[in-house]
């Protein structure tokens, strides 16, 4: 079952809006996969919510988890 | 009279003063209020290589926003004693010299409704998933940092 | 853009909101300013012994207040990188609901607009001769008492 | 040559809206005139402004002199 991304911001015009991955365990593994697929995310600053709320720790995913990456916000 | 159900604050475009004016008229019938504090964000048209920002373009993570603005709220609310507050931040393009953040916090005694004011619009710079995007007037971009 | 010029900046009656809305559009077009923070006072109908302020009349000595508060003006834009500053305070009847005083700064980041608004307000409260008569539906007064 | 006193807010209520005393060298005897006249002001919380400052120490007064009594400020 894939894990669905969004991807808000600067990163979106790296990796577009949106993407599909297969056979990810967990954060960890999500970061190292993007990686591979998109250099250009290893050097930019982000931050992976799970869920709606900010992870800071290795997080477990499943088919249910909402999952984004989140460049540094600039609201205001 | 505090108000702790979450609601949206996004406004598509600019925040006109107009919408202001009516906020503030509105709260002419709350008279245990003493003070208000109000902050506005308005955009700048930095100049940067050159290039000149004609207008930002918001956008957000809006289910976490709004869900991380209600947390904020009740923070907030827990820590001053205010009588309301109301926060609206626009989404798409804003042009320089017109707002996009609008932070209304109104108190008995001044005091809360200036310290709860400065401190939301804090929270909303570091907290709040919303992008800023720099749009020039050649065409090319940046993307917005806070500072 | 500093207006360091001494200026009247009493109003008769109330401020009205449009009044507000008004000030804020008039800085569309300095597009150098990030913030504004704006301080609003609100007459509250407080309740003294089963009476109620329906009003309060504001007086000053008017050529001590203004030569006191374009010394505190010079003080803030000292202290501060501020854009520009505007103070107005009611004179006359100010009914229950409605503001007596509108502090307003502006600046390229918002921290100098948001301290200075707060210095300006304490200042004001504390140094301006402006004396206000709370009166009361039953035709009664006293005088305020600034905390 | 009297000297003119300008009198504000509650202070105004007891000593009326202005006044003018003669032989009043300076503050401290412009102070003992005006409890010996309005006995109400010596236990009413004043500061005497000379020219527009607020004077804290005993201030010589001509007849140029603008003196102004000013009750607690209230403004805001």
């Amino acid at each position: 079952m894939p894990i669905n991304i969004i991807i808000f911001g600067q990163l979106a015009d790296i990796a577009g809006g949106s993407l599909a991955l297969e056979n990810i365990a967990d954060t960890n593994s999500l970061v190292k996969e993007l990686h591979i697929l998109y250099p250009a995310l290893a050097t930019a600053k982000y931050a992976i919510a799970v869920d709606k709320k900010v992870v800071n720790e290795n997080t477990r995913l499943t088919e249910n988890s909402i999952v984004a990456l989140l460049p540094p916000f600039s609201g205001g | 009279m505090k108000e702790r159900k979450p609601k949206n604050i996004f406004v598509q475009g600019p925040i006109a003063a107009s919408f202001i004016a009516d906020s503030i008229e509105k709260h002419k019938s709350k008279t245990d209020i003493g003070g208000h504090s109000i902050f506005l964000g308005q955009v700048r048209a930095d100049k940067i290589g050159g290039r000149e920002v004609s207008c930002i373009e918001y956008t957000t993570y809006e289910e976490m926003a709004l869900e991380k603005m209600h947390a904020i709220r009740e923070d907030i609310f827990s820590k001053y004693d205010l009588t309301c507050m109301h926060v609206y931040h626009s989404l798409g393009k804003v042009s320089a010299g017109e707002i996009s953040l609008f932070v209304f916090t109104s108190s008995v005694h001044r005091k809360a409704a200036i310290d709860a004011c400065e401190e939301t619009v804090e929270r909303i710079k570091t907290e709040l998933p919303v992008w800023g995007k720099e749009l020039f007037s050649d065409e090319t971009h940046q993307w917005k940092v806070n500072q």
